[in-house]
């Protein structure tokens, strides 16, 4: 079996504070591996995002690592120096983030921030950068690249912009990029051309995807791996039509359940809704049981 | 809600003004206007006079206790005329809007054009020297930006949920204003009032200075600091404890209502979760 | 931009305009008259045919309305009126003084500039740092201090103690003489850029973008050339602007204080002698100049900031 | 239909005038936000509206409600003007029609506690009785499952459901016929949105009230709706039961926007969505107007076009004829 | 010791910090006589050692018996700055242009002493009457009553301009008679004058330049002074303590009685004013001795009567009120007021008489029961409200020099109040007492009359006597030539003042 790309292994963070340090992330363990696209779906405040952080080693002030290593290509990331840190990030992992207005720094034009990847990590003129910001605009399918790289962020729409995020994190041809939310704040059908592109851009050139979301249609188009987060715990995990066609673990079947299914009034008529509070009533259960699948093992148990 | 530093040194400070403001009349060893025996005048800090005398023989610690009150006053009325004026035009154009909104815009635009302390002057100019002048000048001088400051915020919340639902609640307007929308904006123009009672003690002084402030027999700071300039050689305790009177009391003011915005801050992301 | 830039400009004639009116007003009721105050010296006797004469001279034994009307012609005409005083157009006299005004705001705001901004921007890079704790501290204090106490305490200290530099004066318009005074009126923006330097940093530190350059790999220096700097500018260029344009309106009690032949100081004294063309000319060319520069400001602003331009 | 609508909407105009242009920035350009809508409801049944970001349900809702003038057209409420000349006061539309909101942090007033936000709508439509009062607060918060006693307390202190449910009490308390439901679960999160559908069509059924319910989540509309409106740049482009929308979309638009909605079910069965659809032969000569995948612009009134019953209750939008 | 010729002097002019006109013949204030007095001359001076007025621009003058016309002969070898010498025409045409009613101007009332000038002033009459030119170096001025025309026309906004210049340019480039020429104006700076070379009083002067340096805020003349930035300075009360408490500045002190009597002036309206014992009451119930000392600094003399101390009609004999709170007392309780009254007194904001005197006063007339309080007002209004009579009292300093003639004529009862009669004061013995003075040729006899008018006054205490201001003036020691002016000291003879070398380079 290939090694796998990027390796979670028992990470925790906390929340340090004077009056001492409260968990946010407990025990969290995955592994992606190349050309992969994994999913983490879970509901607000699981800590989908942090984990994310904690991997491109972003956090800030009050968050911090307390255990476990983030291993990717064989180093790992906790324990690298800043310096070397700075030149993988961007480079061999790329991130792209919810809300594309304000991501973007709004008085630069998109071309000059695509075109910082390349001045920063390939060392090119900022003449020749630009001119590969154009192609890579090119890339996520932006019409007339020649004009939009003279665009500010907010000459653009929310779907336009969110291409040139995807543009920027993939410029240098990164072993993993990590989505957190990329559609949330779009429209269903820009939401849709967006997944489609990055499905065959990271499919074509092979890049690893993270991919971060709470809405399990999303995360059941894109993704071949999942893991449900909730509370800082990753709950379950399995491979995507496993852990839709059969979910084990009692939250996941209540988000599930939660969420009326397209077309089930057709079908069944229509029916009460799942209450996931009353489907997890003792939440310290909940926390300790977890159902994580082995690659392959579809309906496989393990503890 | 987290005390920070600004707003415990800067209440300290205010308070201490207050304290000694209320106070002045048991805390003060001398009547600030008729204990003056020309024989001591411009006598050093002792235990009879414990900030000296100033030039006409006065005791300057009670003078600097009953100038409180003064700067009190100065203060916290000018404030309120200011606050009334602004919040009342801020937040009826921010909600009505259309001609009403371009007027107070357009009268806003004129004020803020028009440096406070030149207007402050003119109309010091046409009422004369004295405190209830000061108070009106002052009063009407710097309302453009609490005026300002309702009415963004006044936008803002014009389009939020709670203020939308009074209205299809069936509230009228004025109710709506004055339960939904004033409570909301209190935090910023709050802040924005402290620090307007430092910039009015400052502007006292400015006019005093300019010989258009608070007359005696009121022994206001700015006064007593502009007497005793030139006694800077002679006797400095006169202009050292009004000036220094003057610093820490407008600092208060300041630290406070920047220790207000801070901790009101945080408290107003909270929303956003 | 050159209509975004002809409309900024063409918006100040309105306030110009209720500016003008509301002076006129105000100045019309105010007690006291010049030809009074020729004589409240104690020097001169009153003399009553005397006035009356004056006042026919210069035009005030006109009812009010009929004085506005002249006044708007008259600025119709760019003329602000002939001072009752000096009998010389208040545009001269203005413009005599003007350069001293400027020289004194300007070489104020440098002052404010050349160490507010950089302080502010330090503190904001080590927030909560005894540096940053010390510089806002300071920062407050320079807002708390009366103007012409602290002019007072530095004529004292570098003038008398020290003898290093004149203590009041234009001199010929050296840079010695307008050391002291710029540096008084310099403090309070000084206080006020280095604290909106500091909080405009710290917001754009805080913004999403600022992650998202992070996340592309670009080392601290980097992200505060190329993303922080600028960004911040927006606020800091508000404030200079701000400042700049009030700063000779808050000039008069330093020009009176430091015997600087400004327009502050002009106003000043006409309003004393209630030289009332004088005091509206002045009063409207302050207010001009805060609207054209505020106006300027704009322009940089939307240089600046692309999206100010759509709106 | 049966006798005159509970509220009818008819040839609905909103224009916003956008400042700017013009030498001295006093030009104005108008921004088409709603063109032409109208739309009837009936008692007790809950209409929903579908659309993308930007296409005017909002504007739509909030011209219901008497929060935005219309800039021509009208709205009707049991045959008598709702808006514009004739309309109601405050106090009497009140009892006629209430909005939830999207955002439910935004949608509580801070500064006052939930007992102050209830009672005052009461007080004001003179209910004086401070006990009647209360158990007519009491009843409602145990309606939308709250508990009396959480009546004391301040929003801050309550989570984003629960907040959302306190909307809902509040607009039902003063027993409102039609509740206009602005994106009522979109801003919560995925567990508590269940609870809060759930309770919605409970007190739809328990009170009979009529939903005028504004929604891009396409699953959320099916689940919950009776009708269902299609609205694509200001206009409906589609209008029929929730039926004739989702198992016999017409509209080009409804199409893509029902097949690019990413369901768990389409996409592990990898199903092509758009296979699903059979194509419905549209009246001689006619054409759709637009069909979503361009993007008007909105400074300018669209082509003329107008909706065309192709089965009872069903209607498309297409092009006039010629 | 010889004068030494050449160096600059630093002059300060402070009472105010612009100067708003170089036109001499249109400013109503001391300020800008502070550069005519080196540029322009007038037909008389002012001798402040003799304390009169003498002829300036003519050798002689004849006089004839009535004592009306004045037949004066100018200076042979006077030239103006643009090399014009000075003729008759010059000094009818500068008269005419201060009298021209278009024009307004403040000396216009100086020349209505000359025969037709009112007509003239009133624009009936297109020639001044009095004036005759005789020949080129010869004027002939008939005025109409017999006083001395010199104090009249030794003021500074008499100065005489050439008659061949455009007047207009005098208001920025001015050209006259006097020992200094114009050079520059910086506005609200200084202005700059050098020493003419053709002027007539042949060794004058010794400086080579002046530059007048505009100073009005006391603390600034101060350091500046101390700097030895500047020459001269005109001390605060305050200043004149340190100064004279300062080894290295005490000596160079210039003191001098000015003509300025500072008062409380009572309004005949208020009703216990209308006793004149509760005037004498307030006279006596103020220790104005411990005021002068405590508050001024000693930089007064306390006023005795209404004329100062440099006046020949002051009477040396007589007493100041003593101060005696238990005679105010019995004087009020006489009057009606033993249990006491209140007032208010209308007052600028000026330190040595304004507010802070009220301040210092009110103590001391709540002793005797009078409560007292100040009106605050604006300098530019005092004089208005004043002479439109609404106050019920006022604090002021107003001039009394040096003509006692003019002086005692503000109470006549024929002036009015809105003249100079402020306190509208009527009393029959003092008219008829003024008017035989008035009437008097014989100057010896006319100040005896004038002597008995003053001291009736004094007895009446129409105003409370202050004091008279006792004006200072620091110079740095290398300045010489300085003259005591009870006129206005800061109105120096610029043409007499040198410099020796223990100035500072700059100045030299
Ligand atoms: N900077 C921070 N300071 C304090 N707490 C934080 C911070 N960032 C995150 N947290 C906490 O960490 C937990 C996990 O947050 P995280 O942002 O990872 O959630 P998420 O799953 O991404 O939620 P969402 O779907 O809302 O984005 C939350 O309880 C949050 O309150
Ligand atoms: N007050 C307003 N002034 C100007 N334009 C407005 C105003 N309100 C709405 N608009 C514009 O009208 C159009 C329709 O807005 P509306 O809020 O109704 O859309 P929506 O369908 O509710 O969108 P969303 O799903 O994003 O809430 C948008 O282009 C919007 O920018
Ligand atoms: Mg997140
Ligand atoms: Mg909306």
């Amino acid at each position: 079996m290939t090694e796998p790309l990027l390796d979670v292994r028992n990470l925790d963070l906390v929340l340090s504070h004077r009056s001492g340090d409260l968990p946010i992330l407990q025990d969290i363990s995955f592994q992606i591996m190349p050309g992969e696209t994994y999913g983490l779906v879970g509901e607000s405040g699981s800590g989908k995002s942090v984990t994310s952080l904690a991997i491109m080693g972003l956090l800030k002030k009050p968050l911090k690592v307390s255990g476990g290593q983030v291993v990717f290509q064989g180093q790992d990331l906790l324990k690298l120096r800043p310096r070397r840190m700075r030149d993988l990030r961007g480079d061999r992992v790329a991130m792209i983030f919810q809300e594309p207005m304000t991501a973007l720094n709004p008085l630069s034009t998109v071309g000059r921030q695509i075109a910082e990847m390349y001045v920063l990590h390939q060392g090119k003129s900022w003449r020749e950068a630009r001119r590969l910001a154009v192609h890579a605009l090119d890339s996520v399918k932006v019409p007339n690249p020649e004009r939009r790289v003279g665009n500010y962020p907010h000459q653009m729409s929310g779907g336009l912009r969110q291409r040139v995020m995807i543009a920027m994190a993939l410029a240098c041809d990164p072993d993993l990029l990590i989505a957190d939310e990329p559609t949330t704040a779009l429209d269903v059908t820009v939401q849709a051309e967006v997944l489609r592109l990055i499905k065959e851009l990271c499919a074509a050139r092979g890049t690893a995807v993270l991919f971060i979301s709470h809405d399990l249609g999303v995360i059941a188009s894109i993704c071949q791996r999942v893991g449900v987060m909730y509370a800082g715990c990753l709950v379950e995990e399995n491979d995507t039509v496993a852990l839709f066609s059969n979910p084990r673990h009692a939250y996941t079947r209540g988000l599930m359940g939660a969420l009326p299914r397209l077309g089930s009034r057709l079908t069944h008529g229509r029916q009460r809704l799942v209450d996931i509070d009353s489907v997890i009533a003792d939440r310290s259960v909940l926390t300790e049981t977890r159902f994580i699948m082995p690659r392959g093992a579809a309906n496989g148990e393990s503890a | 809600m987290k005390l920070g530093f600004n707003i415990l040194l800067g209440g300290g400070l205010t308070a201490l003004v207050i304290i000694g403001g209320l106070l002045a009349p048991w805390l003060a060893p001398f009547d600030p206007v008729l204990d003056a025996n020309l024989m001591n005048s411009q006598l050093p800090p002792d235990s009879t006079f414990w900030f000296g005398t100033d030039s006409q023989g006065r005791d300057v610690y009670s003078r600097i206790l009953y100038g409180a009150q003064i700067s009190l006053t100065v203060g916290i009325v000018s404030q309120i005329i200011n606050t009334l004026i602004g919040v009342a035009l801020g937040i009826s154009a921010g909600y009505w809007g259309g001609w009403w909104d371009d007027l107070v815009n357009g009268l806003t635009n004129v004020m803020l054009a028009i440096p406070s302390l030149i207007f402050a002057l003119a109309v010091m100019a046409v009422l004369g020297p004295g405190l209830v002048s000061l108070l009106i000048a002052l009063g009407l001088t710097n309302w453009s930006w609490t005026c300002r400051i309702a009415r963004s915020s006044t936008l803002s919340l014009k389009s939020q949920g709670y203020v939308q639902a009074a209205q299809t609640l069936g509230y009228g307007d004025i109710r709506i204003m004055m339960t939904q929308i004033l409570p909301n904006i209190m935090g910023p123009i709050l802040v924005m009032a402290t620090l307007g009672m430092g910039a009015a003690v400052l502007a006292e002084a400015a006019l005093s200075f300019l010989g258009l402030g608070i007359q005696p027999p009121y022994p206001s700071w700015g006064s007593m600091l502009t007497d005793a300039r030139e006694l800077i050689r002679l006797a400095p305790w006169a202009a050292i404890f009004p000036g220094l009177a003057i610093f820490l009391s407008v600092l208060g003011f300041n630290l406070l209502g920047d220790g207000l915005r801070d901790s009101l801050d945080p408290h107003m992301r909270t929303r956003k979760t | 931009m050159l209509q975004f830039t002809i409309r900024r400009i063409l918006q100040v004639i309105p306030t110009l305009l209720v500016v003008a009116l509301l002076i006129f007003v105000i100045f019309s009721v105010v007690p006291g008259s010049f030809a009074a105050s020729l004589f409240s010296d104690g020097r001169t006797t009153a003399n009553p045919e005397m006035i009356a004469q004056l006042n026919r001279e210069l035009g005030l034994d006109l009812p009010l309305p009929q004085r506005f009307l002249n006044y708007v012609m008259d600025l119709a005409h760019l003329d602000l009126g002939t001072s009752f005083r000096t009998r010389q157009p208040v545009l001269q006299l203005i413009n005599d003084r003007m350069w001293a005004s400027l020289q004194l705001a300007v070489a104020a705001m440098v002052f404010a500039v050349v160490i507010g901004v950089p302080l502010g921007f330090i503190a904001a890079m080590r927030p909560g740092s005894i540096l940053d704790s010390v510089t806002m501290i300071g920062a407050v204090s320079g807002l708390s201090m009366p103007q012409f106490w602290l002019g007072l305490l530095l004529m004292y200290v570098f003038a008398l103690q020290l003898g290093w530099l004149p203590s009041f004066g234009y001199g010929n318009g050296s840079l010695r003489n307008l050391i002291l005074p710029a540096i008084t009126l310099g403090v309070t923006p000084l206080a006020l850029l280095a604290r909106t330097t500091r909080a405009g940093v710290l917001d754009v530190m805080n913004a999403d973008f600022i992650r998202t350059a992070h996340a592309k790999g670009m080392s601290e220096s980097k992200v505060v050339r190329w993303h922080v700097a600028r960004n911040a500018l927006v606020l800091v260029v508000t404030t200079v602007g701000l400042q700049f344009g009030s700063m000779i309106g808050q000039a008069v009690v330093i020009e009176k204080l430091f015997a600087w032949p400004g327009i502050g100081s002009l106003l000043v004294d006409s309003v004393a002698i209630r030289d009332i063309p004088v005091v509206q000319g002045t009063i409207l060319v302050i207010v001009l100049w805060f609207l054209l520069i505020n106006t300027a400001v704009d322009l940089i602003y939307a240089a600046i900031d692309p999206r100010i331009k759509q709106r | 239909m049966t006798g005159t609508p509970l509220l009818q909407i008819d040839d609905l105009h909103v224009r916003f005038p956008i400042a700017g242009g013009g030498l001295l920035g006093t030009g104005r350009r108008l921004l088409h936000a709603v063109n032409g809508l109208s739309l009837t409801l009936e008692k007790g049944e809950c209409l929903s509206i579908v659309g993308e970001s930007g296409c005017g349900k909002s504007t739509t809702a909030l011209t219901v409600m008497g929060l935005q003038e219309p800039s021509s057209g009208s709205v009707s409420f049991r045959g008598a003007p709702f808006s514009g000349p004739g309309a109601p006061d405050r106090m009497q539309r009140a009892k006629a029609a209430q909005i939830v909101f999207q955002d439910p942090y935004a949608s509580l007033n801070p500064r006052q506690t939930v007992h102050a936000s209830l009672a005052a709508p009461l007080r004001l439509h003179g209910i004086r009785s401070a006990s009647e009062i209360a158990d007519r607060i009491e009843t409602m918060l145990v309606n939308v499952g709250l508990t009396a006693d959480q009546a004391r307390r301040y929003p801050h202190e309550f989570s984003g459901g629960q907040r959302q449910r306190i909307g809902i009490a509040r607009a039902l308390i003063l027993e409102p016929e039609i509740v206009v439901l602005d994106e009522p679960v979109s801003a919560l999160d995925v567990s508590i949105r269940a609870q809060i559908i759930n309770l919605l069509l409970d007190l739809q059924e328990k009170y009979g009230l009529s939903y005028l319910m504004i929604s891009h989540d396409l699953s959320v509309v099916e689940h919950m709706s009776d009708r269902v409106a299609v609205m694509f740049f200001g206009q409906i482009v589609e209008e029929g039961s929730w039926q004739h929308i989702f198992a016999n979309p017409v509209h080009p638009y409804t199409r893509r926007l029902i097949a690019e909605i990413p369901d768990p079910d389409v996409a592990i069965r990898a199903r092509d969505p758009a296979a699903g659809f059979t194509d419905v032969p549209l009246p001689q000569g006619r054409s759709f107007a637009m069909d979503g995948s361009n993007t008007p612009d909105v400074f300018t009134a669209p082509m003329p076009s107008e909706l065309v019953e192709i089965d009872p209750g069903h209607r498309v939008r297409l092009s006039l004829r010629d | 010791e010889e004068p030494r010729h050449g160096g600059t002097l630093n002059f300060t002019a402070p009472y105010g910090s612009n100067f708003a006109t170089l036109d001499i013949h249109s400013s109503p204030s001391i300020q800008e006589m502070f550069i005519s007095q080196a540029i322009h001359r007038t037909l008389y001076s002012w001798d402040a050692t003799a304390n009169k007025p003498v002829l300036e621009l003519a050798t002689s003058v004849d006089i004839s018996d009535d004592g009306l016309v004045y037949t004066y002969h100018l200076l042979p070898d006077a030239v103006f700055h643009n090399g014009d010498p000075l003729t008759a025409d010059d000094v009818i045409f500068s008269y005419k242009r201060i009298a021209d009613p278009a024009n307004a101007f403040p000396g216009a009332r100086r020349i209505s002493t000359i025969k037709g000038g009112a007509e003239f002033i009133a624009g009936e009459t297109d020639e001044i009457e009095g004036l005759k030119k005789i020949d080129d170096k010869t004027l002939e001025i008939t005025f109409t009553t017999p006083a001395e025309p010199g104090f009249a026309l030794m003021e500074n906004n008499m100065a005489i301009y050439p008659a061949g210049v455009d007047v207009a340019t005098q208001a920025t480039d001015p050209v006259g008679l006097g020992p200094f020429v114009f050079k520059e104006h910086i506005p609200g700076s200084q202005v700059v004058v050098e020493k003419f070379e053709d002027y007539y009083d042949d060794d004058k002067p010794y400086l080579d330049r002046v530059n007048i340096i505009l100073m009005a805020e006391g603390s600034a003349r101060d350091v500046a002074f101390r700097n030895q930035e500047v020459d001269v300075s005109i001390l605060g009360s305050t200043q004149y303590q340190s100064y004279q408490e300062d080894p290295a500045l005490k000596d160079n002190l210039l003191e001098v009685a000015e003509v300025f009597t500072r008062n409380i002036g009572f309004s005949p309206e208020y009703e216990p004013f209308q006793d004149k014992r509760v005037r004498q009451a307030i006279n006596h119930a103020i220790n104005s001795p411990l005021i002068i000392e405590r508050l001024l600094k000693d930089k007064a003399y306390p006023a005795v009567g209404w004329l100062p101390m440099s006046l020949s009609a002051f009477d040396a004999d007589r007493k100041p009120y003593e101060y005696d709170p238990e005679k105010a007392k019995a004087l009020l309780a006489e009057a009606g007021y033993e249990d006491g009254f209140e007032f208010e007194v209308t007052a600028t904001p000026d330190e040595s008489w304004g507010v802070p005197i009220v301040e210092a006063i009110l103590p001391m007339l709540n002793e005797v029961g009078i409560t007292v309080r100040p009106k605050p007002i604006e300098s530019a209004a005092l004089g208005e409200t004043v002479s439109s009579g609404d106050f019920q009292a006022f604090i002021w300093s107003n001039q009394t020099g040096p003509d006692a003639l003019s002086v005692l004529r503000c109470f006549y009862s024929k002036t009015a109040q809105s003249s100079c009669n402020y306190t509208a004061f009527s009393n029959p013995e003092f008219d008829a007492l003024f008017e035989a003075a008035e009437a008097e040729l014989d100057p010896e006899k006319q100040t005896d009359l004038l002597r008995q008018a003053n001291n009736l006054l004094q007895d009446e205490a129409p105003v409370w006597f202050f004091n008279y201001n006792k004006a200072v003036m620091a110079y740095q020691p290398w300045v010489h030539g300085l003259v005591p002016n009870a006129n206005e000291l800061a109105l120096q003879p610029y043409d007499e003042i040198w410099i020796d070398d223990s100035a500072p380079e700059s100045r030299l």
